[in-house]
């Protein structure tokens, strides 16, 4: 990849880190609801993996940690924004909320509130594409704690069985909520969980653009290719609680700081700057535009968007006039 | 009109969908090869190959959670859980995503799967094989249930719900996959929402669904028999949502109701069912609706006290009995 | 008798437990050494130590299935299950296995467990967080369910669910781990079957549990006030086995029923309560039995559509004004 | 372990063997009723196992195809019978049929129908043993598609984090039901599988009791040692279809052959007979009296006992009088 656009990739991940900032505030003045995951600390995973993947036209899901990831895919932050501000212009409509971003215009296939639930979900999406022959590959991001889940080892079993074109991602931040990865897995590297499966996989550093895309280059092109799914690890960390009500208690200081030490958008800056395709000052100013148009545009967007009415609540329970209902067309 | 097994209606359904769309693919434990525990899908895996009648891994979970997944690209899946009682497993998938994805997507996600299963207590199959659930998948918005009560609507049922948008579950039985009905020549599809009347009476209404829609009718055959009572049979092959409106039609004409039920009481369509005549007809009864359930127990193995945990026939008779002091 | 909130009192069930019997555990997500989402089991990781207060990994089945197989040794694990939409998949245990084991080993084995899960919809947490599945629970044989209204019952039903010798499912509710209450200060047992009142009256009853209660009395209040009409409220405490005799005592002094919950209203309490009353005192009634339910859909992210699907004081009151017409 | 013993263990195989195809018959006759899955084929993994562990002492659990774990951990074969039957003098009483055989007593922990229930049930029993702190261990046997479970990966993983004495035995006949394991799992050795956690394993070939027994005494001693979960797979076979329903038409006839060449009984009397611990003659005479004894003992016990009375069918749902229920004993 080009230092120019790693320059985009990393404007693209500030942007996110913002977004999720600004979600933060959002929730204090109450603008935003219910549980609410953010991201930051873990950008490289989830920009390193769709820059070499191709977004809009492979299905993305994931789990409730799933704003960046629809973004990524080509939701507009703005609809993003107003989805969290419970809005009709929502890319929900203001029925899904934090942990159910659903964009399927741009083959995000959404954000479930299920841990493990995505895994079986994913297998089937690439059974569909290869029903439809398509070369479009599914990539599925989940957390290491979500391993645990019987549906992991169902899912990737048939995966494997199947050759689905299924790109399992783990993003290994180390804890499930409050729960440190050692005290509840007994191998703690997950890529070698996969062996089960006969699965390839690798283990990455999660927070280094560069690496993260090249790793993830090597397990796109694997599973498009037809070869059946890929496993890749990627050893990140969150920068805030598990959810807004988390302390974030349990965490020593000193690993926090050590992982705030590997922050992936300043390994990505610093590299681009040494590179010469980048100054501070410029880095600045580009923060200031994102800040800004988060606030004049998305903020602003989702702020003045109307309210789902009502009198629709009983909408999308089951589909509309559907005929075999009655039987077929008569 | 040819007269066909339950089973081979089932299977007839599957054929001519999997003919009509190379989206419908059907899945399950020993659906393929085996062709099925029941043959509802035997010599389909040699017709269509084993890309589309899959013969899944033991994960419940998992597999219904795959075939919902691809039904969000458009596959129509036919999942066959073996057994309802192994659907335990499988109701995170099926409540969890299938039942609430059009909702929290806003709309742009459905999940058009199909789930059969026998749900009902057949010969000695002990606590673990017994179950039934209809109870449980009745309960919770975003899903279907149907159950079929004879070769026909097991046809036309299964046709309807692989066409249909959203997820049904098809509550099918044991006992009932060798029973013989007629089925039409021509293509048909049952509506997925209503009741039928299976048999026209003026005194008391029972009310049935699969099984016991034919406890229902030999019960009423005695009842007419021996004490003149002539009693309405409704069969109530969908489950979710029930026909109220075919439920207060019935009970506005005989001013009676027996709900019965192959499960134990409580929270069940006999509950269910008198509730609705409750809000919709409460006072055009003439006695208070009763339930005939089974016992609420696991169900044992030995086969008197099998038989004595469920409900038949007798049963019914002995319940209209009571409420006509006859 | 000091007034603690709802989530120390089922933390001092827990302690108190744990003090009294060393083969009392604790298992689920999070419950150690962060003390539990809902703080009910703060500080007993470190006054118990990790192989008595268990982190467990996200296996529901899995953990579930654990506990319920060291209760075969007479360990007596109290599990949480962090929301009961994640119970979906510990159904298979809980119902295959706990509610069953009793009967299919003829008497042999019991699972003392007790499963502890929040089981009501808090403030928008969209729709896999938010079902309400008190229904499945109370309708398979085998288990027991309660449900507490207030710090007293939390304490003393946790008290005696660890101490009774079947499985006990316990329903709590997100919104209430914060309310007040009083609770005895000597060591107090409460039964795990039965019903209180909670309010007296004479004109019609409200039948609520967990939180319905509340909006019951809310309720009670607003039509005496207002309409002068004296509403009895009756805590259905326990689900399974619901109290039918509490249940027909109250109807068969007021005459009128109106059952306030929480779910969507298919095969529910509601359906339930109507039908126990239909069955032991229809000819006391003087008014069609009302059930007051949440929508039928799964519940949305956005506050005032959730608002709308739910039930609340004013559906109550306007029920009991229709009854009345007034 | 002297031949001498050897021959006590043949004597018990063959008799397990003979029960088995006694079982058959009776079905046949309809004394029997329900699903039943018979254990032909397979005897040396459970008593290869359970000889080198301490049945009645240790804990043991298992599928539905559960007779001979149960005669093997001590119950009276007459009382298997009995329950098969659907007598009350049956071991659970004719509540439980072929599928729930229980016998606590013998501290055999039941067969369970779901495919995969027992794993977790197993880590648990183990769990109760460590509270207890003695030295029994559980053995959990279950079948190789049974590992395709969610429930194999969730407790294995628990086992392992929590150092349960738990002894996890695949007796892998290569069939789910007409499954063949290549068409349902990704990795066809299941003592691989198990390296997702930690937990040391091995393969051995289970028609040899002799192997068996070995492998098994260093799993055994592994477990009770203090060192945590093991798991060993033993390479079988079954003769009959899956239950009585099954045609087994989904088996090559040539592998069916081979497998019969691989008789445990046979290899084992061949043994005996080439040491001169044993004569054909002897053997013959060994069977004789077999078949005699499940007739005049067995047979008869089961068919002269009573069938549970109808009025007790409500027993055994909930605990009788637990004062509990009122609140304690007042
Ligand atoms: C089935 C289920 N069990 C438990 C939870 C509660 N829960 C939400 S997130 C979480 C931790 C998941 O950790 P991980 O998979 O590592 O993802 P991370 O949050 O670290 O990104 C838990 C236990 C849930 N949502 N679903
Ligand atoms: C949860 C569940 N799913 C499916 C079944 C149906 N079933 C019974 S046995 C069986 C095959 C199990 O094969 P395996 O574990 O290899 O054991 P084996 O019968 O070969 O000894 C299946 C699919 C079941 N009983 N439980
Ligand atoms: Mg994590
Ligand atoms: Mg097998």
């Amino acid at each position: 990849m080009k230092n120019a656009e790693k320059k985009r990739v990393l404007r693209e991940m500030l942007f996110a880190r913002r977004f999720e900032e600004r979600c933060y505030e959002a929730y204090v003045e109450r603008n935003i609801g219910g549980f609410l995951h953010l991201y930051p600390g873990e950008e490289a995973c989830a920009f390193g993996v769709l820059e070499a993947a191709q977004p809009g036209h492979d299905y993305v899901i994931t789990s409730y940690r799933d704003h960046v990831h629809a973004i990524k895919s080509g939701s507009d932050p703005r609809r993003v924004m107003a989805e969290l501000f419970a809005k009709e212009t929502g890319v929900s409509k203001g029925r899904g909320g934090s942990m159910h971003i659903f964009d399927v215009a741009n083959r995000f296939m959404g954000g479930y509130a299920l841990v493990g639930g995505p895994f079986p979900l994913a297998a089937g999406i690439a059974k569909g594409i290869q029903m439809q022959g398509g070369d479009e590959i599914c990539i599925c991001f989940l957390g290491d704690a979500a391993n645990n889940q019987g549906t992991f080892h169902e899912s990737l079993n048939m995966a494997a069985l199947w050759n689905l074109p299924v790109l399992y991602v783990c993003e290994n931040n180390l804890y499930g909520i409050g729960t440190r990865i050692d005290r509840s897995t007994a191998v703690i590297d997950q890529y070698k969980r996969v062996s089960g499966y006969n699965i390839p996989s690798a283990q990455e550093d999660g927070q280094d653009f560069d690496l993260v895309y090249k790793a993830a280059s090597k397990a796109v092109k694997h599973v498009r290719s037809g070869k059946g799914p890929y496993f890749l690890e990627l050893m990140t960390y969150r920068y805030r609680g598990h959810s807004m009500s988390d302390s974030n208690a349990y965490r020593a200081k000193k690993e926090e700081r050590m992982w705030s030490g590997r922050d992936p958008l300043i390994i990505l800056r610093d590299r681009l700057i040494e590179a010469g395709e980048l100054t501070k000052e410029e880095f600045k100013d580009m923060d200031t535009e994102i800040l800004d148009e988060i606030e004049d545009e998305v903020i602003r967007f989702a702020t003045d968007s109307p309210e789902p009415p009502v009198s629709e609540v009983e909408q999308f329970v089951l589909a509309e006039n559907d005929p075999w209902v009655r039987g077929g067309v008569k | 009109m040819a007269e066909i097994m339950y089973w081979e209606a089932i299977r007839r359904a599957h054929d001519e969908e999997m003919a009509n769309d190379p989206m419908v693919i059907a899945m399950g434990e020993d659906i393929g090869v085996v062709g099925g525990t029941y043959k509802a899908t035997t010599g389909l895996y040699d017709k269509y190959g084993e890309d589309r009648v899959i013969d899944t891994p033991i994960s419940e979970n998992g597999y219904t959670g795959l075939g919902i997944g691809a039904s969000f690209l458009g596959v129509r899946p036919i999942i066959e859980i073996m057994s309802v009682n192994f659907a335990w497993l499988a109701m995170d998938q099926i409540f969890n995503t299938a039942a609430k994805v059009r909702y929290m997507s806003g709309g742009q996600l459905e999940a058009p799967v199909v789930i059969r299963s026998p749900g009902g207590t057949a010969h000695q199959l002990g606590s673990q094989h017994s179950a039934r659930m209809e109870k449980v998948f009745m309960g919770i918005a975003g899903l279907r249930v149907v159950t079929p009560s004879n070769p026909r609507q097991a046809y036309g049922l299964l046709k309807s719900a692989v066409r249909c948008n959203d997820p049904v579950f098809i509550n099918e039985h044991e006992l009932m996959y060798n029973m013989k009905g007629a089925v039409p020549d021509a293509e048909y599809f049952h509506p997925l929402e209503g009741s039928e009347v299976a048999r026209q009476g003026r005194d008391v209404t029972l009310f049935g669904y699969n099984i016991s829609v034919h406890w229902c009718l030999q019960a009423a055959e005695q009842l007419s028999k021996d004490h003149g009572i002539e009693a309405e049979v409704i069969d109530l092959y969908t489950l979710s949502p029930l026909d109220r409106e075919g439920i207060r039609n019935s009970v506005s004409k005989t001013h009676r109701a027996v709900i019965v039920e192959e499960a134990e009481p409580a929270v069940g369509v006999g509950a269910e069912v008198m509730a609705i005549i409750n809000e919709e007809c409460f006072f055009e009864l003439d006695a208070a609706p009763l339930r005939v359930s089974a016992l609420n127990i696991p169900i044992p193995y030995n086969h008197a006290l099998e038989k004595a945990a469920l409900p038949n026939a007798g049963d019914v008779v002995e319940a209209v009995r009571k409420m006509f002091g006859v």
